[in-house]
């Protein structure tokens, strides 16, 4: 059988199956990401807490009130788009005018509150969330068994990769919301409700960062520092994507999500930098990521 | 008159470093200066040439390990060990800065940020700064070879004074031609570059200098606690710096030193709290973003010249 | 005065930057198809004047009824339904959009806007761009496009700050005869202008501003008369 | 050396996407001369300005300035020689005070520029040098006002005084009275005959009067080429530039 | 603390540990529990004297500890701490405390460097290290057959000494290490790994990770049906760890632990009365704060002084008997010797009860779990 520097070319394709399913997942993490910071040009470090929110919730819903796994895909992200639109109500509202530095705090201090409080109440270890009857099992692909849950995780984050997408760039919704982020006070004085859609708009970025995190539930373990872990990888997804663009952060994320694949088998130790590495080179070279535009 | 307030401000600072150990802990004291001078530096990019820097951790890092594993292992002097460390942090102030700064705003960060994991990394790999463990026991020794800096107050002495020179130099430099220049450009940088200025040389020399400033507060620190460790490279390290700036006040000449101490104190006093520390430490953040965005010493002399 | 054909009154009109109080009590009023423009030097509040109007400004004291509506509590993109277009000084072009995306932007307001073949006719340059991105196009392109978008709105109310600013004679000229047509089709205009000569034959009043006060209304047949009044407020 | 003309381009290009800005303009400007450059909107007087300062590069041609071929210098260099430009839309320095505005220009021949370890009082001698630019533009009671505050038209005044502080050969003034009043743009026009006594200016303008009352020479620009080129009477009478941009004006 | 008998009229003990990242569930409020009762249970008060506890966050970080222990023992007055999660942590905080003459007792921290090239004479290293656990897991799980291994090693110096220890006792076994792979820490996707591990055909993974990194292994080795075909073996695994993945996915899993709660009348006891209080059973390493607390004021009781040296010699002279440890000695290292458990987490079905988690295979006695005498670099030993 054909080697390629020691790895058989089965466990080679394994290696890459195995990084894409990554990087959808950094794709639909970076996806919020990217609309609350192209939008609202908020770097939202609170994204990671939602994100484990939505694992929280939908293990909650289980456990408290035997809600599904399949009505968690739905509500988990309600909720927590609810939780991020009273956010925004109440809190992130009063700093649009203001450097982003003080976003960035905000929702820094919000995602040390979130965080500590749910550590707080279940600890550091965590709870499990089993993978749905439905999708137990594995698909025999000859070169590995392809678990049924890491398939359907792939295929739902693309679809919501693709929806998404074609919401802000193609429909006139999302050209209010680009035009937003620019000059929101003119927008507004065109007769787009602006506070509304910004609101909104947080709503969605929160909501798919709870979706990313009930499809991660049954994959790790639910525990309050799930999303600080992730955070800084998915924002470096969202920055050599090119900041806001959405196909950016798409494309970088299943990108990466195979390089960090391909690192972890030649050279498992440099899995974590290799991303920076990556980040650091590609804005030397294109100041604005791959797909972002230069001013 | 503003000058004579600005020379009362000062000695006023000295006369509160000299008693200070009479009345405070003092290892608790150099803590919080060494993080008021990594502070300040920072505070002297970010502050006045309108550059955030998420990398300062390396040079911070970086000089607390290299002027710990030279103390340690090569036996020269505390005064020397420092020495190098601030020199490793101008020269990789320099690599960072030559490569970060054609880039702005969240990019700027960014690339520092990135270049910072890979300091990291290689702390991590290379054997000399012991893995997670850290350079631990780095002996005081006794500086210019006479004075001995087992001693908890002599060593107080030293650090006050490491940290006043590093503080006025940063006063000078802010309020400097080379200073005047980097407002202007913070300011609007296509009119700066019309006006002949290349703006580029500005940003990285001031991006040196707060460099090497950092790897002095690092070495520093590494002397005071003995210790170098991976924390002092993480990002997290980055982050704090970040926050004491904002806290205490950026762009204002106390306002690091300020910050900086209200951070420390809160990691000292509130470390019995567990998770409620994560949660207290969110809530002055949240706090300081809604009701004191200029920091505490911003708002304060606000404050006071409004009277 | 008649008030049913009053379109637009601004009564008492305070304005706030901040600390700052830029507006004194500002007052006049438009009837339904009528253009007035407002006349001041640099920095006597005739841009916060239309800003105020809009909702644009920190604070605002006073009363602005626009077509039988109070608007004075109205955030501005109520205003905006009251069908107005407001076309601001610094033109406001977006980056991330392209030319056509920008002057499709603003949404409908109302029936009996300008199509876009309409609007493309008045300004071929903006045909020949409109792939380009907003913020590319030549500072006068830039100008016509800030203007056009607002012509495809429906809106009845129009508030223009300095329109011809940096536009070649040429398109001062077509615009002219462009702004003539917007006000025989009834549409109501209030203008900021520097350019005197180019609203003196459009404007059916002018409104002198000073120091965030009206300090003088001078009708189109009183421009004669009060021709030497206008050299004084208007230069040293 | 040629001391005739102290600036030329030969065939400057400058291509966009697929969009050709600045089609092959040979332009002569002569030295201690006020050289209009004027043409309908989109002609590519900006972009030619923007190529001029290095702002950007060129897709094909040369510049020569006092006979040194600048083609690929960089904006700073170029500015230093004494090729200064201002703005289209207004560049000042909006958080220092006026006087601090003109002060950092000011400072640049001083040469003190990178003394990180000096106070700024050494720069103190500076100040008569700005109080009396300041003078100029009619500033002087501003001195101490923070930018921001300023109305508009003191704001290019001001703009007018910090570039006239580096002191340069050829100033290049793109658009400087637009959004001006009157009375301003009075005070503007007298300003830039007064500094052209001893330099060059290069303006782009789109107020007539003004390059009527100025402008020793004129050129047209369309569609990224020049269209004609002469004196005021002599363009105000060529049909193609009535038809292209002055209407029935003038 | 020097001439007088009972210095400051207090005996404070401080708690140096992880009260919020990620050993805060095995060691945290549960070990300042473990040392309350402690405190409690010794009468609270010792030679006349008030017994005091108090508690800090380091975090796991060295310089938050050495920090926190310097101002402890210089302001508060504390005479001795415990507990101190984290190798590095635990390393920096002894340094202090040998420095300024006072008592560590090292419960959580696992790096056998406590007992060989950084001991010193004011350290004790109570509950285990892994070196005892590393080689109880291998030695036992490879004489039981599985003789060929494959290692998920955490690419930090913990990981590194665990892989190391277990890989010698394997060989010693007569067992083999077919490969090895080192992942960043911390890790969030294991697949990579767990399909290298598959692929090598190693009958048993041996897993060097801990707490949040191990769990998450274990998960996904479920879900691409790496385990049960191949077996799980973990270097350090406490029975929160199993509490929060749940039986269904731990079933099977081997390791090494130093106290089970539910072993006999005694452990249970006491583990009954901490689960009151703590609404968790106990871990190895909060039973160990116990215990050595107790040991501590002991010693005192029969120095009469809190003078460390004196103190010192005492715990050393004493043989440790309570429910955690039968006979185990504090050797000159500093190392206190016990007997650890092999262990295998039962699977849904055995489970009787709640925290029925263990069925303990093997008594491994205390001279054959810790690194021997011999084999030790610490100076101490050779006086
Ligand atoms: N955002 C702002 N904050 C504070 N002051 C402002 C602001 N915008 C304008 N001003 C001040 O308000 C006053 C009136 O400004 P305004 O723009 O309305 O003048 P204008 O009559 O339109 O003049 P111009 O010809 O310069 O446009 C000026 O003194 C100006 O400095
Ligand atoms: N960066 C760019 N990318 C694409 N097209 C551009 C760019 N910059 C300018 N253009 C186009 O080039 C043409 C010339 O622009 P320029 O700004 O030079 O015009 P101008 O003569 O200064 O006009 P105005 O008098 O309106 O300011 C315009 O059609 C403009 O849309
Ligand atoms: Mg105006
Ligand atoms: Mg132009």
């Amino acid at each position: 059988m054909f080697e390629w520097l020691g790895i058989s070319q089965q466990a080679l394709f394994g290696q890459l199956l195995v990084g894409l399913i990554n990087g959808a997942f950094y794709a639909t993490l970076s996806l919020g990401l990217a609309v609350i910071f192209g939008l609202l040009n908020i770097v939202n470090f609170a994204h990671g807490a939602q994100y484990m929110m939505g694992a929280f919730v939908a293990w909650m819903g289980l456990n408290y009130l035997g809600i599904d796994y399949w009505w968690s895909l739905i509500l988990a992200p309600l909720a927590v788009g609810l939780v991020g639109i009273l956010l925004e109500l109440t809190l992130l509202r009063r700093l649009y005018k203001l450097d982003h530095l003080y976003g960035l705090l905000l929702t820094f201090g919000l995602a040390l509150i979130i965080e500590g409080g749910f550590r707080q109440a279940y600890g550091i270890s965590g709870e499990r969330y089993d993978i749905p009857e439905a999708l137990n099992g594995a698909f025999n692909l000859g070169f590995m068994f392809l678990p049924k849950y890491r398939g359907w995780v792939v295929a739902a984050s693309l679809i919501v990769c693709l929806l998404t997408w074609l919401v802000i760039e193609r429909t006139k919704l999302g050209a209010y919301l680009r035009a937003g982020t620019e000059n929101p006070k003119l927008l507004q004085a065109f007769g787009v409700n602006v506070p509304v859609m910004v609101t909104l708009t947080y709503g969605l970025g929160a909501a798919l960062a709870a979706f990313g995190g009930v499809l991660a539930a049954p994959i790790f373990q639910v525990n309050a520092v799930m999303g600080s872990n992730i955070l800084i990888i998915v924002f470096a997804v969202v920055v050599i994507g090119g900041l806001g663009s959405i196909i950016g952060s798409i494309v970088t994320g299943i990108a990466l999500g195979l390089i960090e694949g391909l690192t972890k088998v030649f050279y498992p130790e440099g899995s974590s930098v290799v991303i920076f590495v990556i980040m650091a080179i590609v804005l030397i070279v294109r100041p604005a990521g791959l797909f972002g535009k230069e001013k | 008159m503003t000058f004579d307030r600005t020379r009362l401000g000062f000695i006023a600072l000295v006369a509160a470093g000299l008693v200070a150990p009479y009345l405070i802990y003092p290892v608790f004291l150099m803590k919080g200066l060494c993080f008021a001078l990594f502070a300040c530096a920072f505070n002297l990019l970010l502050g006045y040439t309108g550059l955030l820097s998420f990398g300062h951790a390396a040079f911070f890092g970086s000089a607390a390990y290299l002027s710990g594993h030279v103390i340690k292992e090569l036996g020269v002097p505390p005064e020397v060990g420092i020495l190098i460390g601030t020199l490793l942090g101008l020269g990789l102030g320099l690599i960072f800065g030559s490569l970060a700064i054609r880039r702005q705003g969240i990019y700027f960060a960014m690339i520092t940020l990135a270049l910072a994991q890979m300091v990291f990394f290689l702390c991590l790999q290379i054997k000399e700064t012991g893995g997670e463990d850290g350079l631990q026991g780095i002996p005081r020794g006794r500086l210019f070879g006479a004075i001995d800096l087992s001693d908890t107050l002599t060593m107080y002495y030293f650090v006050l004074a490491v940290f006043l020179i590093g503080f006025f130099f940063i006063y000078r430099v802010v309020h400097s031609p080379f200073g005047q220049v980097l407002k202007a450009i913070r300011e609007n940088e296509p009119r700066a570059i019309s006006l002949g200025y290349d703006t580029d040389r500005f940003k990285l020399i001031a991006f040196v200098l707060s460099a090497g400033l950092s790897g002095l507060a690092g070495a520093t620190k590494a002397l005071v606690f003995q210790l170098a460790s991976l924390t002092d490279v993480h990002w997290q390290m980055s982050g704090e710096v970040v926050l004491m700036a904002l806290v205490g006040g950026v762009g204002t000449i106390y306002g690091p030193l300020a910050g900086a101490f209200i951070i420390v104190t809160m990691q000292n006093y509130l470390s019995g709290f567990g998770s409620w520390v994560t949660i207290i430490m969110g809530c002055v953040f949240v706090a300081c973003v809604l009701l004191f965005r200029k920091g505490v010493v911003g708002e304060l002399s606000g404050l006071l010249t409004r009277r | 005065m008649n008030a049913a054909t009053e379109y637009l009154r601004v009564a008492g009109l305070h304005a706030y930057y901040g600390e700052s109080h830029i507006l004194h009590g500002i007052d006049f009023e438009v009837r339904r198809g009528e253009l007035v423009s407002l006349l001041g030097r640099n920095g006597a509040g005739r841009t916060t004047t239309l800003k105020a109007i809009m909702g644009l400004t920190d604070r605002r004291t006073g009363s602005i009824m626009i077509n039988g509506t109070e608007a004075i509590h109205l955030p501005a993109h109520r205003v905006a339904r009251l069908r107005v277009g407001y076309c601001p000084e610094e033109r406001g072009i977006f980056s991330s959009l392209s030319a056509e995306e920008n002057l499709l932007l603003p949404p409908v307001v109302g029936s009996g806007g300008m199509s876009l073949d309409e609007i493309y006719e008045m300004f071929p340059n903006l045909a020949t761009r409109r792939r380009s991105q907003g913020t590319r196009l030549s500072g006068g392109e830039q100008q016509m496009l800030a203007l056009a978008r607002v012509l495809r709105t429906g809106a009845r109310l129009l508030l223009l700050d300095e329109i011809t600013e940096g536009l070649a004679p040429v398109i001062v000229q077509t615009l002219g005869r462009a702004i003539a047509k917007l006000k025989s089709r009834d549409l109501t205009i209030v203008m900021v202008e520097q350019n005197f000569r180019f609203v003196e034959s459009l404007a059916d009043r002018h409104y002198v501003i000073e120091q965030g006060q009206v300090v003088e209304t001078v009708a189109a047949d009183e421009l004669q008369a009060k021709a030497g009044l206008l050299e004084r407020y208007l230069s040293v | 050396m040629n001391m005739e003309y102290i600036l030329e381009t030969r065939g400057l290009v400058k291509e966009f996407k697929g969009f050709t800005a600045v089609a092959g303009v040979d332009l002569k400007v002569r030295r201690g001369s006020i050289h209009a450059l004027i043409g309908p909107n989109g002609a590519g007087k900006t972009t030619v300005f923007n190529l001029l300062t290095k702002f950007l590069e060129p897709t094909r041609g040369a510049i020569v300035y006092r006979g040194q071929d600048i083609t690929w210098r960089r904006p700073a260099q170029v500015a230093r020689m004494g090729l200064v430009r201002s703005f289209q839309i207004s560049a000042v320095f909006p958080h220092l005070s006026v006087r601090d505005n003109v002060r950092v220009a000011l400072q640049r021949a001083s040469g003190k520029s990178f003394h990180f370890w000096r106070s700024e009082r050494s720069l103190d001698g500076l100040n008569d040098r700005v109080m009396a630019l300041l003078d100029e533009v009619d500033l002087r009671s501003f001195a101490d006002v923070v930018t921001v505050e300023l109305p508009y038209g003191r704001k290019r005044a001001l703009e007018l005084a910090t570039t006239l502080a580096v002191d340069p050969e050829l100033l290049l003034l793109d658009e400087p009275t637009s959004g001006m009043g009157h009375e301003d743009v009075g005070r503007v026009t007298e300003l830039i005959r007064r500094v052209a006594q001893q330099r060059t200016v290069l303006m782009v303008e789109h107020n007539l009067s003004l390059v009527a009352n100025l402008s020793d020479r004129i050129t047209v620009l369309q569609h990224g080429s020049v269209l004609a080129e002469g004196s005021y009477a002599e363009i105000s009478s060529n049909p193609q530039v009535m038809e292209a941009y002055m209407g029935n004006a003038a | 603390a020097q001439s007088g008998k009972m210095s400051d009229g207090v005996v404070k003990i401080g708690v140096q540990t992880d009260l919020s990242g990620i050993y805060s569930d095995l060691a945290g409020q549960g070990s300042v529990l473990a040392a309350k009762m402690a405190a409690e249970d010794f009468g609270g008060k010792v030679n006349g004297v008030p017994i005091e506890v108090i508690a800090g966050d380091t975090q796991n970080k060295p310089d938050v500890a050495s920090n926190m222990a310097r101002r402890w023992f210089d302001e508060d007055k504390v005479d001795m701490i415990v507990d101190l999660p984290g190798s590095a942590a635990a390393l920096a905080a002894v340094k202090v405390a040998k420095e300024k003459n006072r008592i560590a007792m090292v419960s959580s921290g696992g790096t056998t460097r406590l007992t060989n090239e950084d001991c010193t004479d004011r350290t004790v290293h109570w509950a285990y290290d892994t070196y005892a656990l590393a080689n109880g897991t291998a030695r036992a799980v490879t004489q039981q057959g599985g003789d060929t291994w494959f290692f998920i090693t955490p690419d930090y110096a913990f990981g590194h000494s665990m892989e190391k220890d277990a890989s010698e006792a394997i060989k010693a076994a007569g067992g083999k290490v077919l490969g090895s792979v080192r992942h960043p820490f911390p890790g969030s996707d294991f697949s990579t790994y767990l399909l290298q591990a598959q692929s090598s055909g190693a009958k048993v993974i041996g897993l060097a990770n801990a707490a949040s990194d191990m769990m998450t292994t274990i998960k996904q080795a479920n879900e691409f049906g790496i385990s049960p075909k191949q077996r799980l073996a973990s270097m350090i695994v406490m029975i929160t760890d199993i509490h929060a993945m749940g039986l269904k996915t731990a079933q099977g899993l081997l390791s090494t632990d130093g106290f089970y709660w539910d072993l006999n009348d005694e452990t249970r006891a006491w583990s009954k009365r901490f689960f009151e209080r703590h609404k968790r059973m106990p871990t190895m390493i909060q039973a160990g704060v116990y215990s050595a607390t107790l040991h501590y004021l002991k010693s005192i009781k029969a120095a009469g002084t809190d003078e460390a040296g004196a103190v010192m010699a005492k715990i050393k002279a004493t043989p440790v008997n309570d429910f955690f440890a039968k006979n185990g000695k504090v050797r000159a290292d500093g190392r206190m010797v016990h007997d650890m458990l092999l262990t295998q987490v039962k699977s849904p079905a055995e489970s009787k009860y709640p925290w029925d988690y263990y069925k303990v295979l093997k008594v491994i006695p205390g001279d054959q779990a810790y690194m021997p005498v011999s084999k030790s670099v610490c100076p101490l030993n050779k006086k």
